[in-house]
C-alpha cells in the first residue's frame, strides 16, 4: 500500500491545477439556456485547445493517453477549480468510450476529434416514451434501405437535445425480434430531414431535455456503431469496468463538500451540532467515494471484474449528492428559496433531484446490486 | 372528547373541493405562472362569492366569525388544488389577527377581506422576503415585538425569484408609524407567537393537502405505466415507497387538525401542538414528494407533467414559518428544559 | 370538535391512575424468565381483582364494557405508571376479540374470566417453520375423529409457550383444501397428549419463544371456534377496526417518549442538539400516535372502516419504538452495554427490535397500505 | 499511489480465515459464550503458532514487526468470525504501543505476547468498563493523559453484565504508580490519542468484517427460505434492504484500509482519516446488523442461529472507541472550525 502520488502524478496535478486556476469561466449563466450554452461550448474549446477536454483519450483525437487514476486527479481538479458542467459530456463519457472500444478506424477519427473540441455534440437517445427503465421494450425501428436504414420512432429525456448536432442510440432493425434481441447502435445527425426536436423544461426551468421523433430519417451505413442486430451487446458495454467512476467523478463530490464546509464556515449561526454533524457525514461520504475510486483503479488494474459495481457507486453518489443539498438549503434557511442562480444552492439540488432516476434508477440499481454481485435471484 | 369535524365543516370543504377543482385545475395553475400577480384570474372573487374569504370575519365586519378548526379543512383543499392565491395569509393569518386588535385597522379592512376585495400578505421577522407584497393591498409586517398593518400603497417592494414558479417574492422596503401599529411591546410579544403560530399551521394544513394530492398522482400514474410487462405500482419497491410517504401523512394528519384548536383556543399547549403539526406536516410532504419523484420517473422532472407544481409549493412551504428543524428545536426546549 | 375529556373519562382516568399508582409492582424481573412470570401473573390477578384487566370487557367477564376510548385513557395511565407487559395480552389482546366475537355462550362463559385474570394463559399459534410471512402456506392438519378431531404437525414463534396453558391456531381440516380454504380455528390444551413444547431463546436471552410439536392431539368439537373449514376469515376479522390501535396502544409510546425526555434531562451533558433534535421528533411522533388513535375512535363510531389503516399505525410505531431506543443508547453511550436488567434501555431495544417482525412484517405491511388502501395492483 | 494490498497481505488474510473457519466456527463461539473468560478454548495458541499474535512485536523482541496496513485485514478476519479473543486489544493496541515507548514494560510484555503467553486488556478514560480485564495478562490504563501497563495480578475487577454473551466486561480498580506509567504529559496525551486512534481503527476493521459476514448470512438465507412460493430473495423490498446495507458497507471498507495507512504512518490528516473510518463502518455493520435481522425475520431474533452473536458484537463494537456521532463530532470540529 503506498498512498503518496507519484511525483509525476504530482506534476500532472500542479499542471492541470494551474490551467485550471488561471482559466475557468466563472458565473456562466445555466448550461441548458440559450445564453449558456454557448458559453459553455467556448470554454470546451479552450479545454480542448489546451489539451484538457479528454486527458485519457488516445494523443490523435486530442487526449493525452492518460491512466484512469491521472482522470481521477484532473477531475479533482476541475471541481475543485469550480469548472463548470460538461457541454460534451454525453458525448466524451458515454458515446466516446464506446466508439473507442467498437467503432472502426473510419468512424473514430471522423467522429471522436469533432467531439471533444465540441464542434459537434452529442446527446443520448436511448429512452422512449414507453420505455424507460426497461430499455428493452423500445419500439423505434430501423428500416434497411439502400445504403443505409430509415429510422422511425421517437426518444425521449434526450439531454440538451435541442441544443445538439447529433444523437446515439438503439433502433430495432429485425421487426420480428423481442426485447434484447434484434436491435442495432445508430448515430444520427439531428439535422437529417425527417427529425423533429421539442425542448422539454425541466424541473429547474430550464431546457435540458428533448423529445426527439424520427420519421424515415436516412442514416448512412457507415452510422451503425458495431454489428447490426447487436446493438444491445455494444449499448451494455459502452464503458467498461471505469464506468463507475466516469459517469461522476468523485472529484465532483469532494468539490461539493468543500463547498458546503465552507458554507458552514460562514454562516456558523445556521450550524448547531445537527447540521455540524451533517455537514461532517457528507464530507465523509465524498471522501469515502474518493478512496474507493483510487481502490477501485487498484482492483481494474489486477484484472477484477468491477463492473456491476458502478450502481454501489451510483447508488451512493446519487443519495449523497441530494443529502447534502438538503443540508446545504437548511443552512441558507429562508434564503434558499430564492437562489435561483447557476451555482446556486437550490437550482443545484433541483439538479441533483434527477440523480436516482437517470443513468439507471435507484430501484434498478439495487437490483443489479443484489442480483449480479450478490447473486439474489432474479424472480 | 370528539376529534372530528361536523357535518357543516366537511361540507365546506367538499365546496371548496370542487370549485377549486373546476377554477383551479393543473392547467389554470400552470397559466398563473405566467401571470404576473402568479394567481389564477377570477378565482378570488369565486372564492369570496362562496364566503370563503369572509370566514373568520366577525359577523360585525360583514363575515361568518369561524375559528382556526373551521378554516383547516379549508386550507388543507387549498394545497390539494396547489392554489396559489394568498388564502392563508389573508384569511387564516391577517384576518384573526385584525379581529383580535379590532380598532381602526379592523373596521377598515375586514369588511373588504370579507367582501374578497382586500388580500393580504404577511412579512415576520424571520422569513427573508414577502410573497404577494406587490399585488396584495395589506401587509402584516413585523419589526421587533410589534405588528402592523400597512397598506401596500406605502411599501417599496423589489422583487425577487423563488423556486416555485406562482409565488412572487419581493424584499420590502418600510417605515413603521403611529398610523400603521397594530401592537408594540408584550401584547405585540404575545400576538407576533400567535401570529407565528397561525402561519406555521396554515403551512402545516396546506403540506398535508400537497402530499395528498401527490400521493394521489402517484398512485394514478404507477397504476398505468407499465414497464417490464406490468403496472409499476405492482413492484414492491413502488409500492413501499408510496406506503411509507403515506404513513408519515396519515400520522402528520391528525396532529393538524388537533393544533387548529389548540390555536382556536390559545390552549397552553399551543406551542408545542403548532410545533408538532409542523414538524411533521413537513416531513411528510417532503416524504410525498421525494416518492412522487421517484415513483413517477423523468416525467414529473419536467414542465410536461402537473406535479412539478405541487413538488415546488412543498419546498417552500415545508421551509415557510419555522421549518421542521425549526420547530423540533422549539419543541425540545419546551420537553425538555421546560 | 371538542378536545376536552368529559367530566365522567376525567374520572374514569383518575381512578385508574389512584389504583395503578399505589399497586404497579416495581423492578420486576423480565416477563419471560422463572422469575419474573409468577410475579407478573400475580399482578394481572390483582389487576382482574379490581376489574382493571379488561376494562373493555363485558362486566360478566371481569371487564367494565369500556369504550374504546375509555380504554385509550387506561392504556395511557397504566403505561405513565410504569405497568410491566402484560402476562395475558396474547389470550386478552388476540384472542379475546375474537371469541367475544365469534364464539358461542359456552365457550364465552368457560374460556374469557379464566384468561382474564390468568388463571389460564394462552399463547399464539399462529407460524409455522414452513410458513411465516407467507401464514396460508400451513401445513399444520386436524383429523376428524369421534366428537372431536386429531391434530398433528408444528407451531412456531409462539410467545411464551413455555408458559402458558393452552395456545389457539388453524389447522387444515380439509386435506385437499389450498392456502386460505380448508383451515378451522382451535382452541387447543398444551397438557394434552400428545403436545410437545420446547423453549427458543430470543434476542435478550431470555425464553420468549416456544416451538409447539402436536402429533396426535386429540380436541374435542366444542373447541372449535366459529365454523369448521372457516378459520381463515375467523382469525382474519380477529379484533376489528380497532385492532390497529389495541395491538399497541399509544400509551406504551407516550410512556416511552416521557421516559426519554426524563433521560435527556438527566443526562444534558449527553444530549447535543442533534439528540435533543431526535428527542423531539420521537416524542412528537408518540404524541401524533395519541392524536391518530382518538381521531380513529371518532372514525370507528361514525361506521368507517378503519381496518387496513392498523397497517399504518404498525408501521409507524414499529420504528418509533426502535428509534427512540437508539436514541436512548447514544444518550447512554458506553453505558448502555452493560444494562441488561428489566426496564433497562437496551433489553428494551431488543426486544423492541422484533417490532418490524411480528404479527406480520414491516413489508407485509407496506403491501397492505400500498394495495388494500391506496388501490394499487397485487401483482 | 497504489491503494492495495500486497500478495503476502492477502495470503496472510486467507490462511487466517481458514484457522478462524475450522476453529471459531459458529458452534465454537456458542460455546465461548458458556466459559468464564469468553474466549474459544485452545484458538488463542493456534493464532500465536501462525505468527498472528507476534505480528507487529518488533523483531527484536521476537515478532515479525508489522505495521497497522499489515493487520488491518486480520481485524477484518476476527470480525467476520466475531471471534472473541482479545486479537485486536493484543495485537493492534497494546503492541504497537509498547514497542513504542520500549524500556522495560517492552521488554518485559512483548515476547510474552509474540509467544502467545499474553493477552492484553485496554481501558482507556471514555470507556466505562474493561472488556477481558480479569482474565487478560496486562492491561493497558490511561488516567488523564497517563498510559500505565498494568499487570493484572494488580488490579481488582468486578464484573458487569454485556449485551454480548461472549464479552466479559469489568469494572477495575486499580492504583498508577511509577512502575506501571508508560508514559505522561504531553507525550502521554499525544500517545493516548495514538492509541485512541488504534482502537478506533481496530474496531472499524472489525466491523466491516461482521457486517460482511452478516450479509453472505443473509443472501444465503433469502436464497434459500421460500414464501409464497419463492425464495425471499426474489422479492424487491428483501433485495433492497440487503443492496442498501451492501452499499453502505462498500463504501466504508476503504476508509478503514485508508486510515490503517495513516495511522501506520501517522499522517497529518490521522484523526479525520480514523473518525471517518469508524464512523462509517459502525453505520454501515449497524445497517447490515438491521437488513440482516429484517430479511432473516424470526430466526434471526432466536439463539437457534448464529446471527445474533454477530449483531451483538457489532451493537457493542460501534459503541466502542468513540460511536459513529463522536466521530463526526471530531471530524466536524477540524473541518469546521479547524
Amino acid at each position: 500500500m503506498d498512498l503518496e502520488y507519484t511525483p509525476e502524478q504530482q506534476s500532472f496535478r500542479a499542471e492541470a491545477r494551474a490551467f485550471l486556476e488561471a482559466h475557468v469561466p466563472k458565473n456562466l449563466p445555466p448550461l441548458d439556456t440559450p445564453e449558456g450554452f454557448p458559453l459553455h461550448v467556448e470554454w470546451e474549446q479552450l479545454l480542448f485547445d489546451n489539451r484538457w477536454a479528454v486527458v485519457d483519450w488516445p494523443e490523435k483525437y486530442g487526449g493525452r493517453d492518460c491512466s484512469l487514476l491521472e482522470w481521477l486527479i484532473f477531475e479533482e481538479e476541475y471541481y475543485r477549480a469550480g469548472g463548470p458542467q460538461r457541454a460534451t459530456q454525453n458525448g466524451i463519457f458515454l458515446l466516446g468510450p464506446t466508439l473507442l472500444k467498437f467503432g472502426s478506424e473510419e468512424q473514430k477519427d471522423r467522429i471522436l476529434t469533432k467531439m471533444a473540441r465540441a464542434e459537434e455534440l452529442w446527446c443520448q437517445g436511448w429512452s422512449e416514451p414507453g420505455a424507460g427503465s426497461d430499455l428493452a421494450a423500445l419500439t423505434s425501428r430501423a428500416d434497411k434501405v439502400d445504403g443505409g436504414f430509415k429510422l422511425y420512432g421517437a426518444k425521449t429525456w434526450s439531454t440538451r437535445g435541442t441544443f445538439s448536432h447529433k444523437t446515439f442510440g438503439l433502433f430495432r432493425t429485425d421487426p420480428e425480434s423481442e426485447r434484447h434481441r434484434g436491435l442495432t447502435y445508430f448515430l444520427v445527425d439531428l439535422q437529417a430531414e425527417g427529425i423533429g426536436v421539442r425542448p422539454i423544461n425541466k424541473l429547474d426551468g430550464d431546457e435540458g431535455f428533448a423529445e426527439v421523433y424520427l420519421d424515415g430519417v436516412f442514416v448512412p451505413d457507415r452510422d451503425v456503431l458495431g454489428e447490426v442486430g447487436k446493438g444491445w451487446n455494444v449499448a451494455m458495454a459502452t464503458t467498461g469496468p471505469e464506468r463507475g467512476l466516469t459517469l461522476r467523478s468523485p472529484g465532483r463530490f469532494l468539490a461539493m463538500a468543500d463547498r458546503l464546509v465552507a458554507l458552514a464556515k460562514d454562516r456558523p449561526d445556521a450550524c448547531d451540532d445537527r447540521i455540524r454533524d451533517r455537514v461532517a457525514d457528507h464530507w465523509m461520504k465524498a471522501e469515502a467515494f474518493r478512496q474507493l475510486g483510487l481502490w477501485t483503479d487498484r482492483r481494474i488494474a489486477a484484472g477484477e471484474d468491477v463492473g456491476a459495481e458502478s450502481s454501489v457507486m451510483k447508488l451512493h453518489w446519487s443519495h449523497l449528492d441530494i443529502d447534502l443539498h438538503e443540508t446545504a438549503l437548511e443552512i441558507l434557511g429562508p434564503d434558499a428559496e430564492s437562489e435561483m442562480k447557476n451555482g446556486a444552492w437550490m437550482k443545484s439540488y433541483l439538479f441533483g433531484l434527477a440523480n436516482p432516476i437517470w443513468g439507471g434508477t435507484s430501484e434498478i440499481q439495487r437490483n443489479i446490486v443484489a442480483e449480479r454481485i450478490l447473486g439474489l435471484p432474479r424472480k | 372528547m370528539r376529534f372530528g369535524f361536523s357535518e357543516d365543516q366537511k361540507l365546506f370543504q367538499a365546496t371548496l373541493a370542487e370549485l377549486l377543482t373546476d377554477e383551479c385545475h393543473h392547467e389554470a395553475l400552470a397559466a398563473a405562472w405566467e401571470t404576473d400577480a402568479g394567481w389564477v384570474p377570477g378565482l378570488w372573487e369565486k372564492l369570496a362569492a362562496m364566503g370563503v374569504t369572509g370566514m373568520s370575519v366577525p359577523e360585525e365586519h360583514g363575515g361568518i366569525g369561524l375559528d382556526d378548526t373551521d378554516l383547516v379543512l379549508l386550507l388543507e383543499e387549498a394545497g390539494r388544488a396547489a392554489c396559489p392565491e394568498p388564502l392563508a395569509e389573508t384569511v387564516a393569518i391577517a384576518t384573526p389577527l385584525l379581529a383580535e386588535v379590532g380598532g381602526a385597522h379592523a373596521d377598515t379592512w375586514l369588511p373588504k377581506i370579507a367582501g374578497g376585495e382586500a388580500r393580504a400578505a404577511i412579512g415576520l421577522e424571520r422569513e427573508r422576503f414577502v410573497a404577494d407584497a406587490a399585488a396584495a393591498d395589506l401587509l402584516i409586517l413585523q419589526r421587533g415585538d410589534a405588528l402592523h398593518a400597512v397598506p401596500a400603497s406605502s411599501v417599496k417592494t423589489a422583487a425577487r425569484d423563488s423556486v416555485d414558479g406562482a409565488r412572487r417574492l419581493y424584499a420590502v422596503e418600510w417605515t413603521p408609524s403611529a398610523d400603521t401599529l397594530l401592537a408594540d411591546g408584550d401584547t405585540g410579544h404575545a400576538l407576533g407567537n400567535r401570529v407565528a403560530n397561525r402561519a406555521a399551521l396554515a403551512a402545516a394544513a396546506q403540506l398535508v393537502g400537497l402530499g395528498s394530492e401527490l400521493i394521489r398522482l402517484t398512485v394514478e400514474y404507477a397504476k398505468g405505466r407499465v414497464q417490464f410487462g406490468q403496472p409499476i405500482g405492482a413492484f414492491q419497491a413502488v409500492k413501499h415507497h408510496i406506503a411509507n410517504a403515506y404513513t408519515q401523512l396519515e400520522l402528520a394528519r391528525p396532529t393538524v387538525y388537533w393544533a387548529s384548536n389548540s390555536v382556536a383556543k390559545n390552549t397552553d399547549s399551543i406551542d408545542l401542538d403548532v410545533s408538532t403539526a409542523k414538524a411533521l406536516a413537513s416531513d411528510a410532504a417532503h416524504a410525498c414528494f421525494r416518492a412522487a419523484l421517484q415513483c413517477h420517473g423523468a416525467i414529473a422532472y419536467t414542465y410536461e407533467y402537473q406535479a412539478h407544481m405541487w413538488m415546488k409549493r412543498v419546498l417552500v412551504l415545508r421551509e415557510a414559518y419555522g421549518s421542521s428543524a425549526w420547530h423540533r428545536r422549539r419543541a425540545a426546549r419546551s420537553l425538555i428544559d421546560g
